[in-house]
């Protein structure tokens, strides 16, 4: 019904540019109204997350591909299109980097430094992750990648917590290094197709040559994979999340990391097949080393952040694992993992911002017995973790679900580690709920005051998406495969 | 009698050098009057290039030719040009006695820059190339109460007359195997005598003297301490205006070389490699901007190289993007810095702490312009270094465009070290907040809007520096 | 001795005379000498040139006038910003002036 | 909604189940600070389900076929997971066990856990537990019943670490769970190993097609070996048993709930609801009975050194579960499905009378029990004593039927060591209930009676003005329980009839052995295991019961024994010991170290090596003017040289 | 040998004889450390350097070499070194490290020279003009050159003007 009318309205675009009109409208507003700052970040959140449903809702899984495709030539001469779209695989991510960023407003609600410049950067942030995203275009995807990064400096050094500094730098640098390599690699691709285009799906259609794709592919994988945490590439991860603030960890872990793995799905695999089946093994192998190592280094963490960041590093180790068995439930199960992750991430990370903005400790052993204060911020927290140890029906289990089959088939010994690990990381989350939240009344936190509803809200929300998808499984699966099926039939 | 229309532009700088001679004799001219003067002259001076934009043809027997390239570089130097003399309002760096002739000496400098990207005659290159030399030698010891800095004027000369004395006994050599004087004669010779190891150390000599004057290693020599000692509009001024004329006769230069012999190809690389490398590895360590965006220099003189050396229509007209793009952040920058430090003493990047809160559209500029320098999209720096890249790969070179990519990184480094300074750090004493002027505040919305739009809609600026690489090969 | 090398290698010899005088005098006004003598080495060269191999026999000369009259400009400004700097630092040893490094 | 009353049957499952859940999402969202009301949605939604449960069981008594209804959960090209229920004779059995259970522990807790500060969650978590194991139950495929046996864990975990201000009792969940998982691996490994060989995971087509032989022999054996391990994770076999008597650290009323029907009992239930597919392979068979026979032999053991009354129960309880799985193994379907149904109910029974015990004397201890006066409580004294009588095996209780049966089918195996195993563990049994029951009902003044320990008093701040209407919720239940017990035994003939009579398969197996058991042995069987029985019980009446007993038990003469019983054979310091060496000293201090040191390392070092090159190259750029020129020179000349040579 | 006698052999003398003026005078003007030595080496050196002009058949340019040179660079070193006259009063110690650097960076570098002016095979123009006279370099000044021209008066004045205001010498400044 309104998908004919949504088909010609440019409402990818609209997404993008309500951010990037949200950014400018911040900076106008100014210094001393840092409440209408908040109000207007949270209008346009819920208007992108109205808008990425609307695409969500309308978007047809029946017709599959591309849909609400915008394309125009913006660059002559090189061939850079400004070329939009929407599939299965994106589709869900518009979705996550909507919600992780209302919730993320909604989580910040107490800011009280500088706030219009946090807000204003958050969008810049946001901007560069729906850029990416939504672009088809190998260019725009490489110029939304570095606008989601390099705000991550300025959040972090301005608003962070542990060794902000030194994280900020560590973070922006290693991220920037991986985009080093991704430069070199889209471009290198574009000049072989014949430097006339940089549309991915033209690209795509050319065919490169096997000893390009391998080079490419490597590259793209190196690049985008620091972001995605892949080991040995994944430290960056536990300094960064603990510098940076609740809300700026939430889209960092929630969304940011999943560009990485979008990239290497997006760009890598679509544009080298060859390269891929060339560097599967290895993909596979680092994204098991991954699994296992980040559980078992999050098993010694005292920091509350420091352990999501290993989980994480150990949960975007089974995306990697997804993707590089190269079925259709590998890949299913590693975009279903992308975002259900986001989503887990975020609320991790919003809860461990409440607590530690109250009790400005996030060292495990000081903490202990906060269920007893804070119960409701405490069940965020472990149901999270329950989320993360791969409960059913919370969605990441359908992910990993999806993911261990595949894995188990496709490489036998790497799938069966993997799926042992889940044992590890059962352990160590209980471990940190067990340590930080169970145990005697803490005095110390005697006086703090459980989470109100408002604040509440944003981690309802995330509970309730975590609980939704992972009752109702083909509401995003189906969408996920109608992309997934026919790009793994072409490759 | 058309034919000195051509020249048009170059006369009107002649004419506007002739006003600030005349100023100069003047018993006592007042500053803001010459300020005024000066920006209004230099503004003119942007439309009367603007205006030259299509023309086309040859001069003094060919020994000056206007093309759509050195139109588009005399744009830039004019805008350079302008952009400098419109933050010399509180020019408290040069004695006030002496404003005068540093507005004359400056008209000189772009008047020879201006003829310096249309001469196409060895001789002629040669002397205009003295003559913006002469002037900046003579800008830079300008600087009042020098003291510390008294040293960097005899620096600058030394490095620079024998810089221009090794480009000279290159030029002879040149001039011995090929016959003749005028580039396009000598690049129909070279081929034939390649072979020669004269021509050879004759070309290399000579390219010193251009390489140089961009300074890319190992002639950089003179750039970091050049930068530091003089006065910061100076400064500026080396390193937009003059900049722009550097990348011009580069990319003549060696686009009329157009050997695209292995060896020079190979030589280009080891030397853009080299310069990017060092330039942002000593970057690091430094405490005082200006030096500091010496070094980013030279490491940027290294990626304009980088599409220079690819040696295709697409490759120069890169490297032109890239100047375009290095004009505007680089200014965006030195203006900051010039009006931050309004008193004209150098500025440490710790004396940056609190910018966002003393002047919020100055640190944004700020920010923009180093994150612009480092590459980091959407501003125009990265769409540089992209089509510079891009060039780079179409010829396949792959490694040299990684270890751009590995640089750039690593000068995000330093350039997030002073933007720290500028959002992060806390004062160390109470600064005042930077006055900015009407003039300020619009010139850096402007830049702001030029870095980020020239970076996002680059269309029509790439079809620009096309056709200005198109007529550099004609 | 009337070859084209004799006089190349005479240039040649000023010409590093020249830059051995500016590599290492500590005097200011040596090394300005010492530059005047590298530009007319390279004035040698064109000379040179100009009367054994090049076609029109003005040109040469022509160069060789003009960077006469660069190296005299470049000597007057040379001298002036000595003179500067002597007036500032009571000195002309170009030792003396290493604030700037690093 | 049209369809829900279009088919009863699929409404009766549907609302049997999800209602469970939706009690707890509204307890949990909405009505957390009123208690009574969360309690009151809770026993509604369950009680509900307890009538869907009875209606599904008397409409589909006669049914015959299995009734399946399936919807796809998740579907792609390569994975079908549907969602949905199978409602065979089997499933309905357990469906109607556990709601009664769940619903009986439900009301009886309105008792327990009067007044305590987490009443609202403990019946959220209840409400979650029944939601997962009804599913679970009526799964008709293995992923479903895997993702609600994973659920079930989860909510298990929740409720035994209910007081999780107590660190034993976090620590005891987190056991539970980890312990759990580390079976569930196997489990779904060797659900992932089927799926990719055979291709579909559904309980009626493994069965039929392993039964068929179309599955080939090795993968059948390799994947039960590993499903098994979800059973000995979960039924708490050996190796894997230790979390079992940690886990009576949450409330009584859910260890009556997890170890008696429900959590426990799903790895017995798993077992035998693919029970033809393990049958298929002999191999897999003989590990359970093997493993079956020492989890109950240890486990007994283990019962007859403690002096913690739930520890008791929770031994018996990880034995009697080995001895199903015993039965099993040695092909009795029926006999360990009758097992299972009876065992729940008379296990059921024995933690409830515990649980009033304990709410009464706020201590785990049967002999400070037994002094302060346990017998006086009447309806748990008999009924705890029904249900030791039942345990032990003695007619005319039901655990003497099902007993019987089981040691029928070990009977027909060819080796007898099983048999004896068999003998031996009633014997034990026998013993180790009679002790306990001796210790509370008739305790001896003794001179060595530890001080009360306060830790154990949960319900330390219930207030006396409950008791009355606290003891006769729990009491109802109770001696609901006991009458259940009493009687469930006749109904052995009906329910064999009914559960193996519709499943073809089953019915080869099950009606054939048991045939074959009513043969001139059986009588000669039944002696041995009712004078087994018998025995344990007089032995435990000689040491504990007498007048003159010491009430001691023999074990203190063997010390090293006792010691070893009562450290659990040492498997949990073994495991302990393994994890510290292996996990935390191990792996993970490697992994840390190597994390920080090698990898960080290496990346901050390049960081400082930049600078540091940074700052040695900054050299070459001297204040002096004449070393600089000869680095340009230098330079010019390297530019020469790489053109030269 | 017969080179040696007559009048080529008196004008081989004399070549000798300039180039030994000129080699002895660059020396003068490199080495010693008085400045004022230094000043009459480079004096010497420039006057050899026109007698390589005349040899190189070029009387016009000798005139012009001595005239700028000699007559005005010369001499204009000499008023600057008169008006920073202590400066002999400092005698620095000599650095080992810079000697051998730029005695071994002149050495290399002539050495290269030296290599490349022996291997480079010269080759003379086809066609040669004969035309040496002064009026076609005037002619060719005022034409092709015209704008070269132009510019080195610019560059003149700017050094005059240069000189003036940076050596403050300027009216204002003195005054």
């Amino acid at each position: 019904m309104a998908s004919m009318e949504l088909a010609s309205f440019p409402i990818l675009s609209t997404i993008l540019l309500s951010t990037i009109v949200a950014l400018l409208v911040i900076m106008l507003i100014p210094e001393d109204r840092p409440k209408l700052v908040k109000q207007v970040s949270l209008g346009f959140a819920a208007l992108g997350v109205v808008l990425s449903l609307l695409v969500y809702v309308s978007y047809d899984v029946d017709k599959g591909g591309l849909q609400f495709v915008e394309r125009f030539l913006w660059v002559q001469s090189i061939g850079i299109y400004w070329f939009t779209a929407v599939d299965g695989i994106n589709a869900p991510m518009l979705i996550l980097t909507a919600v992780v960023l209302f919730t993320g407003v909604l989580t910040m609600w107490e800011l009280e430094t500088r706030v219009k410049e946090f807000f204003a950067l958050m969008y810049l942030l946001v901007a560069g992750v729906y850029g990416v995203f939504m672009s088809m275009d190998l260019f725009w995807i490489f110029v939304w990648y570095d606008v989601s990064l390099f705000p991550m400096y300025p959040l972090i050094a301005i608003w962070g917590g542990t060794r902000k500094e030194y994280g900020a730098m560590k973070l922006t640098l290693y991220l920037l290094a991986g985009s080093a390599l991704i430069l070199p690699g889209i471009l290198y691709v574009w000049a072989v197709g014949g430097g006339h285009t940089f549309d991915l799906f033209e690209l795509q259609r050319m065919g490169l040559p096997a000893h390009v794709q391998r080079i490419a592919f490597i590259m793209l994988y190196l690049g985008f994979g620091i972001l995605a945490g892949v080991w040995p590439f994944h430290t960056w991860s536990p300094v960064g999340h603990v510098a940076a603030p609740t809300a700026v960890s939430m889209i960092h872990a929630g969304v940011l990391m999943k560009l990485g793995a979008y990239g290497i799905l997006r760009v890598g695999m679509t544009l080298c097949p060859e390269g891929l089946g060339y560097w599967a093994d290895l993909m596979a192998l680092l994204a098991t080393i991954g699994i296992v190592y980040g559980a078992f280094v999050g098993l010694a963490q005292t920091d509350l952040k420091y352990v999501i960041g290993y989980s994480s590093v150990s949960h975007m180790g089974i995306v990697g694992l997804g993707l590089a068995t190269m079925t259709v439930d590998g890949i299913n199960g590693a975009v279903f993992q992308m975002f259900s992750h986001g989503v887990m991430t975020a609320l991790f990370f919003s809860a461990v911002g409440y607590i530690y903005d109250r009790t400005h400790t996030k060292m495990i052993p000081e903490l202990g017995g906060l269920s007893n204060t804070m119960p409701v911020a405490s069940a965020f927290f472990i149901i999270a973790a329950f989320c993360g140890v791969g409960v059913p029906c919370m969605s990441s289990f359908w992910a990993e679900l999806l993911v261990f089959i595949s894995a188990v088939k496709t490489y036998p010994v790497r799938g069966v580690l993997a799926v042992i690990s889940l044992v590890v990381s059962a352990l160590f989350m209980l471990r940190v709920v067990q340590k930080t939240f169970y145990g005697p009344r803490n005095e110390r936190w005697e006086h703090i005051p459980d989470v109100p509803l408002a604040l509440a809200t944003p981690r309802i929300i995330l509970v309730g998406i975590l609980v939704f998808f992972g009752l109702f499984p083909r509401l995003i699966l189906d969408v996920i495969q109608s992309a997934v099926v026919p790009f793994v039939s072409s490759l | 009698m058309m034919k000195w229309v051509l020249f048009s532009p170059e006369l009107y700088y002649v004419v506007m050098a002739a006003v600030f001679f005349f100023m100069s004799l003047e018993r006592q001219a007042e500053p803001r009057k010459l300020y005024k003067w000066a920006v209004i002259l230099s503004g003119v001076g942007v439309l009367a290039t603007v205006l030259g934009a299509r023309l086309q043809g040859t001069l003094f027997f060919d020994a000056y030719r206007i093309d759509l390239f050195s139109q588009v570089f005399k744009i830039l130097i004019a805008i350079g040009t302008f952009w400098v003399m419109l933050v010399c309002s509180e020019l408290k760096g040069v004695d006030e006695r002496r404003h005068a002739e540093f507005y004359f000496l400056m008209t000189i400098c772009t008047l020879a820059m201006m003829m310096l990207v249309s001469a196409v005659e060895l001789l002629t290159i040669y002397i205009t190339l003295e003559l913006s030399s002469y002037s900046l030698f003579l800008l830079v010891p300008m600087r009042k109460h020098d003291g510390e800095y008294a040293e960097t004027g005899i620096k600058y000369f030394m490095i620079g007359a024998t810089a221009s004395a090794m480009m000279l006994f290159g030029l002879s050599y040149l001039y011995g195997v090929t016959h003749t004087t005028y580039v396009a004669e000598v690049v129909k010779a070279l081929p034939r005598v390649f072979n020669q190891p004269a021509a050879v150390l004759g070309l290399v000599l000579a390219l010193a003297g251009f390489l140089f004057k961009q300074a890319l290693f190992p002639f950089h020599i003179w750039a970091p301490d050049v930068y530091q000692g003089s006065t910061n509009q100076v400064a500026a001024y080396i390193a937009t205006g003059s900049k722009m004329a550097a990348a011009a006769m580069v990319i003549r230069f060696i686009g009329f070389g157009n050997a695209d012999s292995g060896y020079f190809v190979q030589l280009l690389m080891v030397l853009s490699v080299l310069s990017m490398t060092f330039g942002n590895l000593v970057a690091i360590i430094q405490k005082d901007i200006k030096r500091l965006l010496a070094y980013s220099s030279i490491a940027h003189a290294g990626y304009m190289l980088i599409g220079i050396l690819t040696m295709t229509e697409q490759g120069y007209a890169s490297a032109i993007y890239y100047a375009l793009a290095y004009l505007i952040m680089n200014f965006a920058c030195f203006m900051v810095i010039i009006k931050v430090a309004d008193d004209g003493h150098n500025l440490q990047i710790k004396e940056l702490a609190g910018l966002h809160k003393r002047s919020p559209l100055l640190a944004m500029t700020l920010m923009l312009g180093l994150f612009g320098l480092a590459g980091i999209p959407p501003t125009v720096g990265f769409t540089g270094k992209f089509l510079v890249f891009a060039a780079a790969l179409k010829k396949g070179y792959l490694i040299l465009v990684i270890i751009g990519m590995v640089n750039a990184t690593l000068s995000l480094y330093y350039y997030l070290i002073v933007i720290k300074a500028a959002y992060l750090l806390k004062p160390v004493r109470e600064y005042l907040p930077v006055r900015v002027d009407g003039v300020t505040r619009s010139l850096s919305i402007a830049l702001v809007v030029l870095m980020i739009c020239v970076g996002i809609f680059p269309d029509r600026f790439m079809q620009l520096t096309e056709a200005a690489a198109a007529a550099l090969l004609m | 001795m009337n070859s084209l090398s004799t006089y190349l290698i005479l240039a040649a010899m000023l010409f590093c005379l020249g830059l051995l005088g500016v590599l290492q005098r500590r005097n200011l006004i040596g090394m300005l000498i010492a530059i005047e003598l590298m530009l007319g080495g390279a004035s040698i060269n064109f000379m040179a040139f100009n009367r054994f191999l090049a076609p029109e026999p003005a040109v040469g000369q022509i160069i060789t006038l003009f960077v006469m009259g660069i190296a005299a400009a470049e000597a007057a400004i040379g001298l002036s910003i000595i003179l500067a700097l002597f007036r500032q630092m009571r000195s002309i040893n170009v030792e003396r002036a290493q604030r700037l490094s690093g | 909604m049209m369809w829900l009353f279009k088919d009863p049957v699929l409404a009766a499952a549907c609302t049997g189940t999800w209602l469970p859940f939706l009690a707890m999402l509204v307890i949990l969202i909405f009505t957390r600070r009123n208690q009574r009301l969360s309690a009151g949605i809770s026993i509604a939604s369950i009680v509900t389900s307890l009538i869907c449960a009875i209606y599904l069981f008397t409409k589909l008594f006669h049914a015959g076929v299995p009734v399946q209804y399936e919807v796809a959960w998740a579907m792609t090209p390569d994975l079908y997971v549907p969602f949905g229920y199978l409602l065979d004779p089997h499933s309905l059995l357990m469906l109607l066990i556990v709601a009664t259970i769940a619903c009986l522990v439900q009301i009886y807790s309105v008792g327990y856990m009067a007044g305590d500060p987490g009443f609202s969650r403990y019946y959220a978590f209840q409400s979650l537990f029944a939601w997962a194991m009804l599913t679970m139950v009526i799964a008709p495929g293995m992923l479903q019943l895997y993702i609600f046996w994973e659920l079930v864990g989860l909510a298990s975990y929740l409720l035994i670490g209910y007081y999780y201000e107590k660190y034993s009792a976090s620590q005891a969940g987190k056991k539970a769970f980890v312990v759990t998982r580390l079976g569930d691996i196997g489990f779904f490994l060797g659900l992932i190993f089927l799926m990719l060989g055979y291709g579909d995971l559904g309980i009626l087509n493994i069965n039929q097609a392993a039964a068929g032989h179309q599955i080939p022999g090795p993968l059948v054996t390799i994947s039960a070996l590993l499903i098994f391990c979800g059973v000995i994770g979960k039924s708490a076999q050996f190796p894997l048993l230790t979390w079992l008597p940690d886990a009576m650290e949450g409330p009584t009323p859910v260890s009556a709930l997890l170890h008696s029907a429900t959590m426990v009992a799903a790895g017995v239930y798993m077992m035998s609801r693919i029970f033809p597919f393990f049958a298929a392979s002999p191999d897999a068979m003989a590990v359970a009975l093997a493993i079956g026979t020492v989890t109950m032999l240890l486990a007994s053991t283990m019962a007859m050194a403690t002096y913690d009354l739930k520890q008791v129960w929770a031994y018996s309880t990880v034995s009697q579960l080995g001895f199903m799985v015993m039965g099993l193994g040695a092909g009795g379907y029926f006999a360990g499905v009758f097992h299972l149904t009876t065992h729940a109910g008379f296990k059921a029974l024995l933690f409830l009378c515990s649980g009033m015990f304990i709410h009464e004397f706020h201590t785990n201890d049967m002999r400070v029990i037994g002094q302060s006066g346990g017998r006086n409580l009447k309806v748990p004294m008999i009924s705890m004593t029904i249900g030791a009588l039942a345990l032990s095996g003695l007619f005319p209780f039901s655990g003497f039927f099902s007993k019987e049966a089981i040691m029928g089918v070990l009977a027909q195996h060819t080796n007898k060591v099983w048999l004896f195993a068999g003998l031996l563990g009633a014997l034990m049994t026998a013993y180790y209930s009679f002790r306990l029951i001796f210790f509370v009902a008739l305790p001896r003044k003794l001179a060595t009676v530890p001080a009360e320990d306060h830790g154990h008093g949960h319900g330390a701040d219930h207030g006396d003005e409950h008791h009355g209407n606290a003891y006769w919720a729990m009491a109802w239940p109770v001696m609901f329980l006991a009458s259940v017990t009493c009687v469930l035994g006749f109904f052995q003939a009906p329910l064999e009839q009914f559960l193996t009579g519709g499943h073809a398969a089953a019915a080869a197996h099950g009606a054939g052995q048991e045939g074959a058991g009513h043969g001139m042995g059986h009588y000669v069987l039944l002696a041995g295991a009712i004078g087994c029985a018998l025995a344990g019980l007089a032995w435990a009446w000689v040491e504990f019961g007498r007048k003159r007993a010491p009430q001691e038990g023999f074990l203190k003469k063997f010390p090293l024994a006792e010691i070893l019983f009562a450290r659990r054979w040492y498997l949990d310091d073994f495991y302990r010991k393994a994890l510290d060496t292996l996990v935390y000293g191990g792996l993970t201090s490697l992994f840390t170290r190597n994390d920080r040191r090698v990898i960080d390392g290496a990346i901050d070092g390049i960081c400082k090596l930049t600078v540091g090159t940074g700052r040695m190259t900054s050299f070459m750029q001297s204040g002096m003017l004449q070393y600089n020129l000869l680095v340009m020179v230098a330079g010019i000349g390297l530019v020469l040289l790489f053109f030269f040579i | 040998m017969s080179a040696w006698f007559g009048i080529e052999g008196v004008a081989h003398l004399a070549f000798w004889v300039v180039v030994g003026i000129t080699l002895g005078g660059a020396g003068l003007a490199v080495f010693p450390r008085n400045i004022l030595h230094n000043v009459v080496g480079l004096i010497l050196a420039l006057s050899g350097v026109a007698g390589i002009y005349l040899f190189l058949g070029s009387m016009f340019i000798a005139l012009m070499q001595l005239l700028i040179y000699v007559g005005a660079i010369c001499i204009a070193i000499i008023f600057a070194i008169m008006l920073s006259r202590p400066l002999h009063l400092e005698v620095p110690v000599r650095r080992l490290p810079k000697v051998v650097g730029g005695v071994g960076a002149a050495l290399v570098f002539f050495l290269g020279l030296l290599g490349v002016i022996v291997k480079t095979c010269w080759q003379a123009a086809p066609e040669r003009g004969t035309d040496w006279s002064i009026k076609t370099i005037g002619d060719l000044l005022l034409t092709r050159y015209d704008l070269a021209f132009e510019v080195i008066s610019l560059v003149l004045l700017v050094a005059i003007i240069g000189a003036i205001v940076t050596a403050g010498f300027s009216r204002r400044l003195s005054s």
